[in-house]
């Protein structure tokens, strides 16, 4: 996988201007704290092609990026449904991977931040789509969960620069919550779906 | 015949959410104008003059005769300069990282001591904090015009824009992912485009501010501090480089706007 | 920040002075937990007084539900300039603090 | 400040001055250490307030966060002589009560904490009748939540 990242990042050529060495002024300026360690200042690929090109990529460039991401998404066999209730918790979660977050504790999905999902709550965000109603709207068979566990899991692999985190591949969320959050989305009991 | 059905529904549906989130964005502000009017940020300031006239460190000197760009001691519209490029230190410097300057050169006090505790909490807010604070307030009025002629500010200035829509991190954000596109919020809170001049003038004319979130003064150092903590990033260095050439850029990009702070925030 | 400085403004409005005073307290709730985990004890301001030139004019007695820094705005009816205004406050462990000032 | 404040907290201590506290009232710690709203009313003696429009509550209709909410209170009923705040969702729901005297007017602003959305209750006492309005305010998340 990386050996693919690599090759598409030669396939871009660096800009003629004089661009200021981010990368290396990271690497001077910032430090490891708690669980936030330097290894995340160095940009994947991903990370550096959505950079260079202001998050549109080439079509072509996009898809292969999308390509290699999917490879990063092992889905789990069977039902994909998990409780919606232990979904909503992590929905409404905003913690994990922070240097403040105590390692090895269980993530949130932070899905709040940014989406509106059941009607009852007035504080959500709208930098992503609003996924009120979304299993009622687009039913809940098995490649609808398996699309919906793929966005989670890594929201690249269909997007290459889309905004929102790879909560499964960032190691963010585990799979059991990742399928809560799938319930939470298409289960018709969900307050989701009401 | 059912699908059209279904749309006007649907329809209704969505303009109805659309005037509730009309009122919820009145009444967001209303409460945001509400909690300004209340704000004990003043008791800061007070503090902080305390703090700026007190004798310290080994010189045992007060930080009076620091020069904050309009020559030392002058205070009165200071703040709206930074930040600036400064020949003494040949550097380009914010608020923070100046007095931290002052507190080496004139107190005599070491960095490492005088840089344990910048970011304080609500019981006992930092000395930073509360000189941010006293010092920022001789600006109200001022309009903020940081240095942009100099070719170290300029270069700050271009690092800072690179920097702003840099990608990295465990959840791949740059300050654009939050920062980047209008009519955005993040749960309630509005966003702030803040590389367009309309979004990014409020901003600065306000900082650094009494959070009620925190219950104390908090300054742009922290501010960035906290954004790189919640971009799943590791830490930037207290008045490092990044976090100047980010604020010199940020209020570059705000510049013209009269300064009305330290303002009260969320 | 902990108990201790005080501001007071009041200002001649239409008919009434318009008192607004901010004052330096943690107005602990008694349930809140230290960064160690351990219980911070109650500490909050219970009483408010506002006398205008030596006399009571605002009896306020108050709880742990008021906000940290507590910020007060009154209402005197009147009022001159240099009118003398005195606040103060005492907490529940006996602490107190008191600013004063004139009408401007 | 402090140095004098430390002094003045030891002559109390000492008995050389009056505490300040002797000279207003006694807090009401039946009314303030009750549970829900309805004990601290009637330990302030105003169970039977009535509702009244003449009371008025300026506060938002949506708090951002909690700890910081600001409320208005504005009485018109005649000879109001004391307004008291109620929060009926807190643990402990009185936050205040004002005595006006002679010389000012029935008002009062302040910033109270809220641990979740609920109504805000203001009692105003006049010629020794109490006079009621109520406020819902929702308290929501604000920021990121982490």
């Amino acid at each position: 996988m990386s050996r693919a990242f690599l090759f598409l990042g030669l396939l871009f050529i660096p800009p003629a201007f004089a661009e200021p060495d981010v990368q290396k002024v990271l690497q001077r300026d910032f430090h490891a704290r708690g669980q936030a360690t330097m290894d995340r200042v160095v940009q994947d690929s991903l990370q550096r092609l959505c950079t260079e090109s202001a998050d549109k990529p080439p079509p072509d460039v996009a898809k292969a990026l999308e390509a290699d991401q999917m490879k990063t998404i092992s889905f789990p066999a069977g039902d994909l449904m998990g409780d919606w209730q232990r979904g909503e918790k992590i929905a409404q979660g905003g913690r994990g991977l922070t240097w403040s977050d105590r390692p090895g504790a269980p993530g949130d999905g932070s899905c709040y931040n940014c989406h509106q999902l059941a009607p009852a709550e007035l504080s959500y965000g709208t930098i992503g789509p609003s996924l009120r109603g979304f299993g009622k709207l687009r039913g809940n068979g098995p490649e609808m969960q398996r699309y919906v566990y793929g966005k989670i899991y890594n929201a690249k692999a269909y997007n290459a620069c889309s905004q929102m985190p790879r909560l499964g591949y960032s190691g963010t969320l585990t799979e059991e919550q990742i399928k809560d959050l799938v319930g939470l989305l298409l289960d018709p009991a969900s307050p989701v779906n009401q | 015949m059912i699908r059209r059905l279904v749309c006007l529904f649907l329809l209704g549906g969505f303009s109805c959410t659309a005037v509730l989130a009309q009122d919820t964005k009145k009444e967001i502000q209303r409460y945001q104008q509400m909690i300004a009017e209340g704000s004990p940020v003043e008791l800061f300031e007070l503090e902080g003059e305390t703090l700026w006239k007190k004798p310290q460190g080994p010189s045992n000197l007060s930080l009076e005769r620091c020069d904050l760009g309009l020559g030392p001691g002058m205070l009165k519209g200071a703040y709206a300069r930074l930040p600036r490029y400064f020949k003494d230190a040949d550097q380009v410097m914010d608020l923070e990282s100046r007095l931290l300057h002052c507190m080496v050169t004139l107190q005599g006090r070491k960095r490492e001591e005088a840089t344990r505790r910048v970011f304080g909490n609500d019981d006992r807010p930092s000395e930073m904090e509360l000189l941010s604070a006293y010092i920022a307030g001789r600006s109200r009025g001022a309009k903020i015009s940081p240095g942009l002629s100099h070719p170290r500010e300029k270069q700050a200035y271009e690092l800072g824009r690179a920097l702003f829509f840099h990608r990295a991190g465990a959840w791949d954000f740059s300050c654009a992912s939050c920062h980047g596109e209008e009519g955005k919020r993040i749960r309630m809170q509005d966003l702030p485009v803040l590389y367009k001049p309309q979004h990014a003038r409020p901003v600065v004319a306000t900082w650094p501010a009494y959070r009620v979130s925190n219950s104390t003064f908090k300054t742009m150092q922290w501010r960035l501090n906290d954004c790189y903590r919640q971009m799943r990033m590791p830490e930037p260095a207290f008045a490092s480089e990044t976090t100047v050439a980010l604020t010199l850029f940020l209020t570059a990009t705000g510049r013209g706007e009269p300064y009305r702070g330290p303002g009260t925030k969320r | 920040m902990a108990a201790g400085p005080m501001k007071m403004r009041a200002t001649l409005g239409n008919g009434y002075t318009d008192l607004r005073v901010l004052m330096s307290h943690p107005m602990e709730t008694g349930q809140r937990k230290d960064p160690d985990g351990k219980l911070v004890p109650m500490h909050f301001i219970q009483s408010v007084v506002v006398k205008v030139n030596g006399r009571t004019v605002v009896d306020g007695q108050i709880s742990q539900g008021v906000s940290r820094n507590p910020v007060f705005s009154f209402r005197i009816k009147g009022g001159a300039k240099g009118d003398k205004i005195e606040v103060s406050w005492v907490d529940n462990q006996g602490e107190s603090n008191k600013t004063e000032g004139a009408v401007a | 400040m402090n140095r004098i404040r430390r002094a003045l907290v030891a002559a109390l201590a000492a008995g050389l001055l009056r505490p300040l506290a002797s000279l207003a009232a006694a807090w009401n710690k039946d009314a303030f250490g009750a549970k829900n709203a309805a004990d601290a009313l009637k330990s302030l003696g105003a169970a039977n307030a009535v509702p009244s429009h003449d009371l008025v509550i300026e506060a938002p209709q949506i708090a951002e966060n909690g700890a910081v909410v600001p409320i208005e209170i504005t009485s018109s009923v005649r000879g109001t002589r004391s307004i008291m705040v109620l929060v009926d969702k807190n643990p402990f729901p009185l936050v205040g009560k004002f005595d006006f005297a002679e010389g000012a007017l029935p008002f009062v602003k302040l910033n109270v904490k809220m641990g979740e959305t609920s109504d805000v209750r203001v009692v105003a006492e006049a010629g020794g009748r109490y006079y009621v309005a109520t406020r819902e305010i929702k308290v929501t998340i604000g920021g990121c939540g982490g």
